[in-house]
């Protein structure tokens, strides 16, 4: 009896479990407070922290693949998906179906904005590189500052599965920080004068155009770019069935089951994969780190590029809207509303800052095909 | 190929390429669906139509006479609020007017008629 | 960097594309033209017509399986569903969940009509074989005219998923097009006098019969017909979570959810098929022409039963409800009231059609079967 | 069997059996409910009830009184169609009738909490 | 041809067909007629009845595994979420996305009456083992007494498949019995002032209570028996969010969409295992027994330990609330109400007594965990 | 381990052992809650919130007049019911008070857009 008691003790998970691991029970549980209490991307750093959570208690095999003809955990079958690069995709089909493209339509030079905003991607990039991590390491950490949750874990499950944990951590945390990161760059980068802009309104934009819209980009970017289809064709699926006017039933569960479903198994298991020894080395805060200046560079990246659209344009420009360029729709559209709105309350940005705001999903989805192609 | 820098090259390159395609695109967007409407006009496409047969209600008399409207559109938000779950400040119904009697079109399959039926 | 560019202009798929591949692009265009604006059975056609689209972008990798360990690509996985005969049945879930069985309980006499219309699936069966197509193929062909997607979708993968391409987009754009193609061939076969005959009211159908019904059907076709199970089974075990009252929740998601999220992966992986090497022959124009007189055959297989059956009951039965037998739910029926209210505007024949047509859902599956359980 | 007039054959003739086999079925439907229905008078089957100890509201005072029914009707319709997003002109709510009290079943998994609870 | 004919007859089921098919399939409409017109859990019973009465029909393949290249039957792919473990977890999400902990918070010893139920898992364990069953068999038999479905399933499908099917079938029907086999157990073991007891009023359960109950239990319960992670975890992230307030869309989706699919697919593939020749054998009447046996114990365990509680309260514990503890969410909670209520129709139990109802949800999961830990 | 009696002694203890530290921790609760909430109230984090810009229709007059409230809920409840497909007796709406204005916070996933861009 004695012995079988100590042989049952020994097989709990309290005399087992490591430092590192208690460690990211409490990492996850500040994840856990900073999705719930204060909101940051809650839909997913609360499954995201959860599967942390989960992976990080010993013994309990959640995450082990089959053996010996036993089957396998329930993680590791829902992290098939991400292995297969199943989820984000049809994430991004669910996101199409959520986005409206009118303001990008309306305004067709918000893309060079989204274009600029891509610097967050590629100077972490570099910077990554003499840092001393491999250019497929480098890749995932600068599609970080894609600010697109999907196509950094997408990139990321390709080309460096090891660091999922991390990336996907510092890309949702960093997007919901945006309110905090970028105002400080938009105001250093900018004149008063510049904030003031007031642009014109933008013109309607009709069904048609609507529609035509994603087919094309579909069929344009394909062929540009093979490595971009899952995602930009995904993407573009999804808006189609929201624009038809006769497709509503699949834009709505594209909206709601699917992309509900596949963000908890995309959550716990993309959190699972973020187990101690992976996570707790200094490469982690190095991706932390190196997160945040991708988010600031892109920042910058699109509210410089909007300076020279400013200048080009003789002023009808407003360039706070360049910053909305990094993606984190639509927060950082926001943001370019409320750093205007305080230069002159008058002043409504926040139509225009669309445009470039889903403009740098596009940009960010292109990026992370020529990464793909590259180095896939 | 394993130099950091034309990585970036080509990258930032193909980024602004393929986004300003797309804008070359864009930029004829008003132009041709402009052309494509006059177009339109000229022939005004007389495919057989299956005429509804099922009556259909008129829509009820509150909804089109305009004094009372605003008492309506009170109604409704709060209904719409209690029924959505969602709180009533959250949005506005700013108007209420009658539909124009549609007519349906070639599309058959069977969840049509859950959708279709439906509307007699 | 000059021949890192031409190197990376040749990874584009500009320069890869064929001129079949580029034909396939403005088909898929047309189709989704036809989709969206003229509304041809869009929740197919739209996710159909895209998916052929993605398929001929070339070297997106979109469908090719894993290899040397890398994953797949999106739709190779999306479309196992397909492969494995997965999709279809669980789709018919949903049909049985959305199908009222009320009016065929009423008028059992109806069975006969929708079991004639299944001539539309037999005579391009052999007409198929003599163009020289195998057993396989033919059987895959004669299937379009039971103007049924799942079932031909679900046949075709079984017996020839080589022609699964032609023959989905042939079997919906019909379904579409049944409104141009049945009513000449009712009028030219049936007389004025036999248009104007009013039917004798249904009688009521009451909870215990509709829920009977689909255990019974399930039970009878099962024992005759194994092979048609899957489909059956499905179709009345949807109709039965329909019919139940206390499970309305299971009813509601077949009918939504699952059946949405289904209909979407079933589309682009079928559509995914019509790659150009395999599209662009002339077996397809033969399929196309095959599936129009198809649905002809079973449109007047119905009427000339329906007229057996005026006949018989001494004119008590409106010939014109036989051309529902064909399936395609409803709009075959609304083409037999329409036709009828053309000679006699006090007649309402919807609800006296509506029991051929669910018929005709019963009747192609059982014809499925036969096929699976022969060919297969 | 790789006779194509044979399959057809088969295939046409199992088509008419498996469905005429159906008819039969169904042309005794209407005897075997009627002479259920009449059986299942005879004993009322005493299986005991879970009595809602939860008082229910009683039924809103509108939706009993028959005069006021066209004018509640026109309201619901207008509130149905806002918040399910429908057009008002594409249905219509033709009858509106108090419900009797309904006994919970013996339906127990643990959703019937949230469906069931919230009757409350 | 009268040779092709009689090749074709007998490719019916109606030939192959055995008495013990025969059987499964009356048995089978008699789970549908509990299910649909008695109510007995409809939402689990129809599903698995209705996938008993398709496996049952010979010859349909539909449960048949893949071979010599050929796809397999439907079915069989459903089962695959059952054999790999991944429904019952992900149900057991949607479960907790539906549970409301708040009573259990506010009366922290109702989870001793949660314990003490759990004596009907492992007093039919014991007794099932003298009756010659092997262990494993042993606790599968007694999960039953857990009167909780996903638990059942799993426990089973893990240590003995082949008694998924009556072991299934037993827990749900016991499920629906539970307001006849308890009150006269109840009644047995209690005096008219035990049952008169009114308990005090529960205290407010604030929100951050209800969001740090389930990241506590997840770790607590991970950490002391890592074998229960799949369930408690699930269960645990469901309700976190529920009670986040910040991620509705994902507690409304896995209380529908994802819920509702999976029941479908566990229903039909659960029902399917009963085959006759796995079903119809002495064995199964005992399971039938041990779990009426089982649901018994639990009732009996829960009441006496409430008889404890209320002798040392001083009697401020009505023992009746510790029948709920089985489980069977709601309904037994509701059937100490009615119990208590007759007695004095002024003692409103119900809040009380779900207390113990959900403890008794964690208990049978820890239980699970026990004996998949100590047999798996 | 093969003797169940072992097991039986196990489970039995290990169920009570594990829900009994939940126990422990949960009577810890009010005591926690209790100091956290006054701890709280010390410094009441001053978070820079982003402000919405939007205007939010005010409220609809109706929803926080007293007097009208029964009348109102009247129709509310059977509008729901009639929206929602359950029976009118199946639920009740007690009480019709105005909302708060709310805060965005920091919640910024692309569907954030859907949700709350819509409550303009
Ligand atoms: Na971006
Ligand atoms: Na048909
Ligand atoms: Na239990």
């Amino acid at each position: 009896m004695e012995q079988f008691l100590s042989h049952f003790i020994a097989s709990t998970g309290f005399i087992a479990i490591t430092w590192g691991q208690v460690l990211m029970l409490v990492f996850s549980c500040i994840l856990l407070y900073l999705g719930i209490v204060r909101e940051f991307e809650p839909l997913l750093l609360v499954p995201i922290a959860f599967g942390m959570l989960l992976a990080n208690l010993p013994m309990s095999g959640i995450t082990d693949g089959p053996k010996d003809g036993l089957a396998g955990g329930l993680i590791y079958y829902l992290y098939q998906g991400v292995k297969l690069g199943i989820y984000p995709p049809l994430i991004f089909l669910g996101i199409g179906a959520m986005t409206d493209f009118g303001p990008l339509i309306a305004n067709p030079w918000s893309l060079l904005l989204g274009s600029a905003a891509q610097l967050g991607i590629f100077i972490p990039f570099i910077i990554a590189y003499y840092l001393g991590f491999d250019l497929n390491a480098c890749a995932s950490i600068g599609i970080i500052g894609g600010a697109d949750g999907p196509t950094a874990i997408y990139v990321t499950s390709r080309l460096k599965p090891e660091l999922l944990g991390p990336i996907a951590i510092a890309a949702y945390s960093y997007m919901a920080l945006v309110p905090l990161i970028q105002p400080p760059i938009m105001r250093a980068l900018t004149t008063k004068k510049e904030r003031q802009v007031k642009m014109a309104q933008l013109r309607e934009v009709s069904k048609a155009e609507r529609i035509v819209f994603p087919i094309f980009v579909s069929i344009l970017i394909g062929l540009l770019l093979p490595a971009a289809v899952p995602l930009v064709g995904s993407l573009m699926l999804g808006n189609l069935f929201r624009e038809t006017g006769v497709t509503d039933r699949l834009s709505d569960t594209a909206q709601h089951a699917l992309i509900n479903i596949l963000t908890i198994f995309l959550g716990v298991s993309v959190g699972s994969t973020a187990s101690a020894e992976k996570f707790l080395n200094p490469q982690t805060l190095m991706i932390i780190g190196l997160g945040l200046f991708a988010f600031s560079c892109g920042t910058a990246g699109g509210v410089l590029f909007g300076k020279i659209m400013y200048w080009m344009t003789g002023g009808k420009v407003n360039p706070l809207i360049g910053s909305a360029g990094v993606s984190a729709v639509p927060m950082a559209a926001r943001v370019s509303q409320v750093v205007g709105a305080k230069e002159d309350p008058t002043n409504f940005l926040l139509m225009h800052a669309m445009g470039p705001n889903v403009a740098g999903v596009i940009g960010s989805a292109v990026a992370a095909g020529v990464l793909l192609s590259v180095l896939g | 190929m394993t130099n950091p820098w034309m990585i970036m090259a080509v990258g930032i390159l193909t980024v602004f390429v393929a986004l300003f395609l797309i804008i070359i695109f864009l930029l004829g967007f008003p132009t041709f669906f402009a052309a494509l409407k006059r177009r339109e006009h000229g022939h005004p496409a007389p495919l057989p139509q299956i005429v509804e047969v099922t009556k259909k209600p008129a829509p009820p008399a509150s909804t089109n006479t305009a004094p009372e409207d605003a008492l309506l559109i009170a109604v409704l938000t709060a209904a719409v609020a209690a029924a959505s779950g969602s709180k009533p400040g959250s949005f506005a119904i700013t108007q209420v007017h009658p539909t124009a009697p549609e007519i349906g079109g070639f599309n058959t399959p069977i969840w049509g008629r859950v959708e279709r039926l439906a509307r007699k």
